[in-house]
């Protein structure tokens, strides 16, 4: 038993060693990178204007590298249905909300909705965008959720899931259909680039914020016996 | 390149109607009349890219397609289709609504996996690639596959983000997160260093090689058939082929130090795999840490490290990958009937299912790398290229591998014909997961005797000489 | 070279923290915690090391890079915790536990 | 102009020391309802690192998901663990809430 436990701490301090010449070393790394990364900053900014949009991380995320987003908002599905999959989706709280927490969220439902729809129309040319806006719109739907508040039962079947896939669909089908007009998937031709990117852009708010409301519920207590 | 779109189309339409057996073998159909269509593309037409977004390479992301692609699309495709036949009379109406939607993501994963040439993609394609994997592991329920499970999605994240780091230390060194860009540019340095090792040692961790293989038999053993027989056939290659695509392309030299280390590791798999398969008592823990054993064959290629060994290694996923479906899939269906899958117990199964046997008999044959089977000329052709470049010691690791080998697969396979201690009620089986376990092993044996045909495919844009040019 | 790099260096530390915390915790919600960590040291390197150029406006490519790393842990992180929880509920335990035989 | 410099390194450092001073607490303090606590936290301290990094968008994200979502999340997992364990408690055998080392 002593002699375990003696073992045990020569193997902790050695994985400390380890570790520790590790952060060293990719310390040295980071510090010692080439001195004149070339980057693309100055390709974004000759593209930009191309883009549709004005600030140029709204324009990586979902014209240079719209692919990427893509597959992402498929990583967050994935999450929700694997969450869904476990079974510990819940229906509704039963404990009634607390005065407190039922003022905040009249309160701050509106506004985190108007944040978010603000936000979602800034990330043309500001900080802002799909994901900032989503988030706070789960945000406001998970404070509902607290609350006490619950979709109705005609919401909850095929509507919720429409809403859920919406954004990765309009993405794939504005691609496609661009694979028809300009030749390559997810091209925007030059005039149309910014519409579109807001279309995308408001349909993966909307999945977004759902989503990620909807593993709030997933993993959220089932009422009854949480304190 | 039109292969991702019916894909993800097919995904997203999946997701809503709720009870769907009949739109997910459509979709497999569609994916693989695509595939059949890219190769003939490729065929005639040569290496293909495609800019997404029309930006092209060091903006945008960029796809490609060359035989080292199509084969492993080809692959996943084959098992692919063989795998969702076996699941439609696997699941009940429950598992199956959560089984489909997962289980066409993995495939779009693999598929988005294999057609991209970007690192930062490929890193969302594994995270993807990952989560869809764990989520299906945990599909099994019960604290074996919740366990299971869990150990696998931290391993998995934690290759995930060591492999990012490698991603970070390469654009911030060459401005580019493109393969073949970074061909071009990278030069010897800590940095590039650093990330080889991040980024190898992540990967390592996704395909289970020795030592960092312990996520793995609980994981694939504990999984539904079915997805056991996705994991051990399809996904661990996924890593697998990022690992090959970045040493043969973009990290200099693999004959190096690398080389040694990575086959010496292989080695140390091969015979730790065996030993370990032989001790199992249950039949999906010895498949699965026979799957530790074979992952272990293809790293030695790494250090034998010629054109012929390549191919070969490939050959060898591609068989592995066949055999290795047919037999989770004979173990599923021997679970399904019996009800367990001691080993000790399997009394007469070789009686009882005599076509389930029969595959799991003919993917043993190639897995034990006997003639007339893909198994077997792979296995030939990295023992001769071992020895012809005078790392005879490989061979030798070969040699007691099959031994090993052969010493679990009859073990089995004796067990199936006697008589158990406690006999047991049977369920009968469906027919179509007897019948898709028994061609998928027939194929393998297939494999033996048309070895041309992968061997023409992946030579297309010459993926293992030297490097291609962006 | 400016004094952000010493971001970098915050963000090498926090991913060994993190990579330590995995290892030697036993508890699931504490791995999930650092994971998470190591996440975020990863994204720092990542943003840092392209504000090596004060001249010029930061590179919006790595910036784009870490909001999809975000999400994609927030997802991770979302499903682990459905995870934990459903072992918990069949093992009553909040640790990894053993295959049974 | 020196001592804006200097002010904003001052600054630099001490962000990085708290980053990594959350960090570490929140990874060992034998609370875990604390350590969550210091990881939404730790997540703020993120935001504002972002800010300072020059990237908002990220400041942004990380302020709604990194620490809102996240914290969401754990929280309510957290609060499940919890009522597991009343349950234990009350057939009789408890586990608290400790951390178990390897």
């Amino acid at each position: 038993m002593k002699n375990n436990e003696q073992v045990g701490k020569m193997f902790h301090m050695l994985l400390i060693l380890l570790l520790f010449v590790m952060a060293v070393w990719l310390g040295y790394v980071v510090l010692h990178l080439r001195a004149s990364p070339p980057g693309l900053n100055a390709l974004v900014g000759t593209s930009l204007d191309t883009s549709g949009v004005s600030n140029p991380v709204t324009a990586v995320l979902l014209n240079f590298r719209g692919y990427d987003t893509l597959l992402e908002m498929g990583v967050l599905l994935l999450a929700l249905l694997g969450v869904l999959s476990l079974g510990s989706a819940s229906d509704s709280r039963e404990t009634p909300p607390g005065l407190v927490l039922d003022f905040l969220s009249r309160l701050l439902v509106p506004v985190l909705i108007l944040v978010s729809g603000y936000l979602l129309w800034a990330g043309a040319h500001a900080p802002g965008g799909a994901f900032q806006a989503g988030a706070v719109l789960g945000a406001a739907a998970v404070l509902l959720l607290l609350s006490g508040w619950h979709l109705g039962e005609q919401f909850s079947g095929l509507l919720l899931r429409a809403v859920l896939i919406l954004g990765i669909g309009v993405f794939i089908l504005a691609g496609i259909v661009l694979i028809i007009f300009s030749g390559n998937f997810l091209e925007y031709p030059q005039s149309l680039a910014g519409a579109m990117i807001l279309m995308i852009e408001t349909a993966a708010m909307l999945s977004i914020g759902v989503t990620l409301a909807a593993l709030f519920q997933g993993i959220a207590p089932t009422g009854g016996q949480d304190k | 390149m039109i292969i991702l779109l019916p894909l993800i189309g097919a995904l997203a339409c999946f997701l809503w109607p709720r009870r769907t057996v009949s739109p997910g073998l459509i979709t497999s159909l569609g994916i693989v009349i695509c595939v059949v269509g890219l190769g003939w593309q490729l065929m005639h037409l040569g290496v293909q890219r495609h800019a997404v977004g029309g930006w092209g390479a060091p903006l945008g992301i960029d796809l490609y397609a060359d035989g080292l692609s199509l084969l492993m699309l080809i692959v996943t495709a084959l098992v692919g289709t063989a795998i969702s036949f076996y699941a439609s009379g696997y699941f009940d109406q429950a598992k199956a609504r959560h089984f489909w939607p997962l289980w066409l993501f993995l495939w779009a994963a693999l598929n988005a996996l294999f057609l991209s040439a970007d690192i930062f993609n490929l890193y969302v394609t594994l995270e993807l690639l990952g989560l869809a994997a764990v989520a299906l592991v945990a599909l099994a329920g019960g604290a074996d596959a919740l366990s299971g499970a869990m150990r696998y999605l931290l391993v998995s994240l934690l290759g995930s983000l060591a492999y990012l780091l490698g991603v970070a230390l390469l654009y911030h060194s060459f401005g580019t997160v493109d393969i073949a860009l970074l061909a071009q540019h990278v030069e010897s340095s800590p940095a590039v260093w650093s990330a080889a090792g991040l980024m190898t040692a992540g990967l390592l961790m996704k395909t289970a090689l020795f030592p960092l293989h312990f996520w793995l038999p609980p994981a694939h053993a504990s999984a539904p058939a079915p997805v056991s027989a996705a994991l051990s056939a399809l996904v661990v290659k996924g890593s697998f082929y990022i690992l090959l695509r970045l040493w043969l392309e973009v990290f200099p030299s693999t004959g190096s130090l690398v080389g040694e280390m990575l086959a010496g590791l292989g080695a140390a798999a091969v015979i730790w795999g065996g030993v370990q398969a032989l001790r199992q008592t249950r039949l999906k823990m010895l498949i699965a840490y026979s799957t530790v054993m074979q992952l272990g064959y293809l790293f030695l290629a790494f250090s034998i490290g010629s054109a012929i060994a390549w191919q070969a290694a490939l050959i060898l996923v591609l068989s592995h990958a066949l055999a290795k479906a047919a037999m989770f899939m004979a173990a599923g269906n021997i679970q399904h009937f019996g009800g367990h899958d001691r080993i000790a117990d399997l009394d007469r199964v070789a009686q009882r299912l005599p076509l389930t046997l029969t595959a799991f008999g003919l993917a043993g044959v190639s897995i034990m790398g006997l003639p007339p089977s893909g198994g077997f000329i792979a296995k030939w052709l990295l023992l001769e290229m071992s020895i012809r470049t005078g790392k005879w010691w490989w061979a030798g690791i070969m040699v007691l591998g099959g031994l090993l080998t052969a010493g679990y697969i009859f073990k089995v396979i004796g067990r199936a014909f006697t008589q158990a201690v406690v006999p047991h009620e049977a369920r009968s089986v469906p027919f179509r997961m007897e019948w898709t376990a028994l061609v998928l092993a027939a194929l393998v044996i297939l494999l033996g005797f048309f070895t041309t045909i992968p061997l023409t495919l992946m030579n297309i844009g010459a993926p293992f000489d030297g490097r291609p040019d962006g | 070279m400016n004094h952000m790099m010493l971001y970098a260096l915050v963000g090498v530390g926090l991913f060994t923290i993190g990579l330590y915390a995995l290892i030697v915790h036993a508890q699931l919600l504490r791995k999930i915690l650092a994971i998470n960590v190591m996440g975020s040291g990863v994204f720092l390197i990542l943003v840092t090391l392209a504000t090596r150029h004060q001249e010029l406006l930061p590179d919006p490519v790595p910036h784009a890079m870490v909001i999809t790393g975000i999400v994609v842990a927030v997802s991770a992180t979302a499903l682990a915790l459905a995870l934990m929880l459903s072992l918990r509920a069949a093992t009553g335990q909040d640790t990894l536990i053993e295959p049974s035989e | 102009m020196e001592t804006v410099i200097q002010l904003s390194l001052v600054f630099d450092v001490l962000l990085g020391l708290g980053l990594l001073w959350f960090a570490w607490r929140s990874l060992s303090c034998p609370d875990l309802f604390k350590a969550i606590v210091l990881f939404i936290s730790f997540g703020l301290l993120m935001a504002l690192t972002w800010v300072r990094l020059n990237a908002p968008d990220i400041a942004l994200a990380e302020a709604a998901i990194g620490a809102g979502l996240t914290g969401a999340l754990l929280l309510a997992a957290w609060v499940r663990l919890e009522s597991f364990d009343a349950l234990n408690r009350h057939d009789g055998h408890g586990e608290d809430t400790e951390t178990h080392e390897k």
